[in-house]
């Protein structure tokens, strides 16, 4: 599916708690299809966007999707870089076995290194 | 130069909309192509044909119509998002066409800037 | 009176204010986002203690488990339910949403 | 004891919307009334009958239309936010009904508790 | 228009910017009709709420109208009470001679006293 | 890079995340109610020139105007209207909206 054979480097820079808004779940909606057009697509999270990968998300008492398990699903769509910031984790009094999946951790300056060498970024 | 822009936000409650249509309009006059406008989350409210906002404030929604029309702009409302929302055939505005996901990647593929409007 | 905030502390000043404005010897219930303020260990911690000086401190428990932090909470703040909530609203004469 | 809800978000892109309902279900299931829930600014699109979210998730339009008829909660959608934002009576869901501020207004005189849920 | 002869105290707290968002206009429509049905109603600004009250907004070129000169009418609704947060103001860069109308300036334990003696309050 | 920030410094995070994360020699441009971080005598203006050290620092007029605070900016913050956003936009290979 890939437009034209042109591949770009896609960032999707995470930054909202789940669950409070909408945006994280349809973020990952956009992942989705981005790996599926063959683009290089890497996540960022940052801010309360770490809490995007807590482990043990229970959303039985507010009646609504725990779409959490998703993340879990994305080494399957070959989506393997996911960055988490450390400023946020450690603000959050979390580490890396709170999360969900495997990530890289990086500080806030090499996140916009990071950020500085995508062709398209995604926020939402 | 070939702009995609992505809205995320609905018309009225944010500001959003209303940013993203005068940067549209600030790129067409200076000689740029707006390739696609993609409207994501509350942003496929954009494309309601049944607002009726008072005479004395704008109509952001005709605005956006107008430039379809206009310029030939690919007013583009995710189809997920919009049938979680209430938008559908029945009540889209001239110019507007639902469709997937996939046209926002292609956007930021083809596009030499994608621009994010949102909350 | 009681004061609802469902804003993530980490992000917005909803609680900030409303610690600020908020009157000795009110309710705070801290809903939706805002429930990360009541986990302990976070950078905020000293903010809600603060809180706890001043108000009765709840957190929505289904709000906390949807988002996989109910287990460590700070000391002092109480649990609810829905149905807790709104008991805290009828014993209260109003409320505010710091919004 | 008598409440009145005010809900200022639309479906899904905020909370507000799903918190205004489950506090409403409580409040019923203690004993309590729910005099009025009012919709206002993007509130008033939890009443469009077009919404059609995805088979494994809540509906929250339809949850809403469920509580008026069964608690004969009364449903009050802001007309002036409304018109603004495209809901009218062809796209109004059951067990909603289009009206003025003056309903906001008398839901704070009348009820005991006036709860607000928002963004 | 009073409804059962009732008057209760309705206090609009408001804490948001204008233009970025809609709330403040919406509010104001609905101060106009609590006062309509002789509420006692007061208007309290917190946080960047106090910004409504900015002199010199010109909408001109971001195609929107205009509500501000509303706060000047709303004395002749016979809505007399503005309170504003100092603090507000102050980290602001503000003083009473930048606000549109005339207000009272309260700290923000002086609001919390007197949103504590409403009956009702609405937030936007 | 430019980054873009739409939200009031006074009340939310972005500002300060963005001014952290972005690298030396980047655009911002302030537009919406982020605006309010161009004035001058703020008790945010520290943050503000923290950013003028590391990009060059824009603020969109008409948003300026709209909240009746054009005219007392903080030195060193170039205006632009949206032509000269659209052409920050051109002059950038990316872009990123701090939402």
């Amino acid at each position: 599916m890939s437009e034209e054979g042109r591949t770009k480097k896609f960032m999707f820079v995470n930054r909202k708690a789940p669950y409070g808004t909408v945006y994280a779940l349809e973020s990952l909606e956009v992942v989705l299809i981005t790996a599926a057009f063959d683009q290089d697509v890497s996540l960022a999270f940052l801010d309360d966007g770490v809490y995007q990968l807590r482990k043990g998300q229970q959303t039985k008492g507010i009646e609504t999707k725990n779409f959490s398990p998703t993340y879990r699903a994305l080494e399957g769509y070959d989506i393997e870089k996911l960055y988490v910031e450390k400023e946020a984790i450690e603000a959050r009094g979390l580490s890396e076995e709170d999360l969900l999946v495997e990530v890289t951790v990086l500080d806030r300056q090499a996140l916009g290194k990071l950020m500085d060498e995508q062709d398209v970024l995604l926020s939402f | 130069m070939k702009f995609g822009i992505l809205v995320n936000e609905g018309p009225y409650q944010h500001q959003a909309s209303d940013s993203a249509y005068l940067f549209c309009k600030a790129a067409l006059a200076a000689g740029h192509q707006v390739f696609r406008v993609f409207f994501y989350h509350d942003g496929v409210h954009n494309a309601s044909r049944l607002t009726e906002p008072p005479q004395d404030d704008r109509n952001i929604v005709t605005r956006w119509s107008a430039l379809a029309e206009s310029h030939g702009v690919d007013l583009v409302v995710c189809v997920a998002a919009a049938l979680r929302r209430g938008i559908k055939e029945e009540n889209l505005a001239p110019g507007f066409r639902i469709s997937g996901l996939g046209q926002l990647v292609e956007a930021g593929i083809q596009a030499d800037r994608l621009v994010t409007f949102g909350d | 009176m009681l004061h609802i905030v469902n804003k993530s502390p980490f992000t917005h000043s909803a609680l900030d204010t409303c610690v600020q404005v908020g009157q000795q010897g009110g309710d705070l219930l801290l809903i939706e986002d805002a429930v990360y303020a009541a986990v302990a260990g976070t950078a905020v911690e000293r903010l809600v203690r603060h809180a706890l000086q001043r108000f009765r401190v709840f957190a929505l428990s289904p709000d906390l488990e949807a988002r996989g932090v109910a287990g460590q909470l700070i000391e002092g703040i109480t649990l609810v339910d829905y149905t807790g909530f709104v008991e805290l609203v009828t014993h209260n004469k109003t409320c505010q949403s710091w919004l």
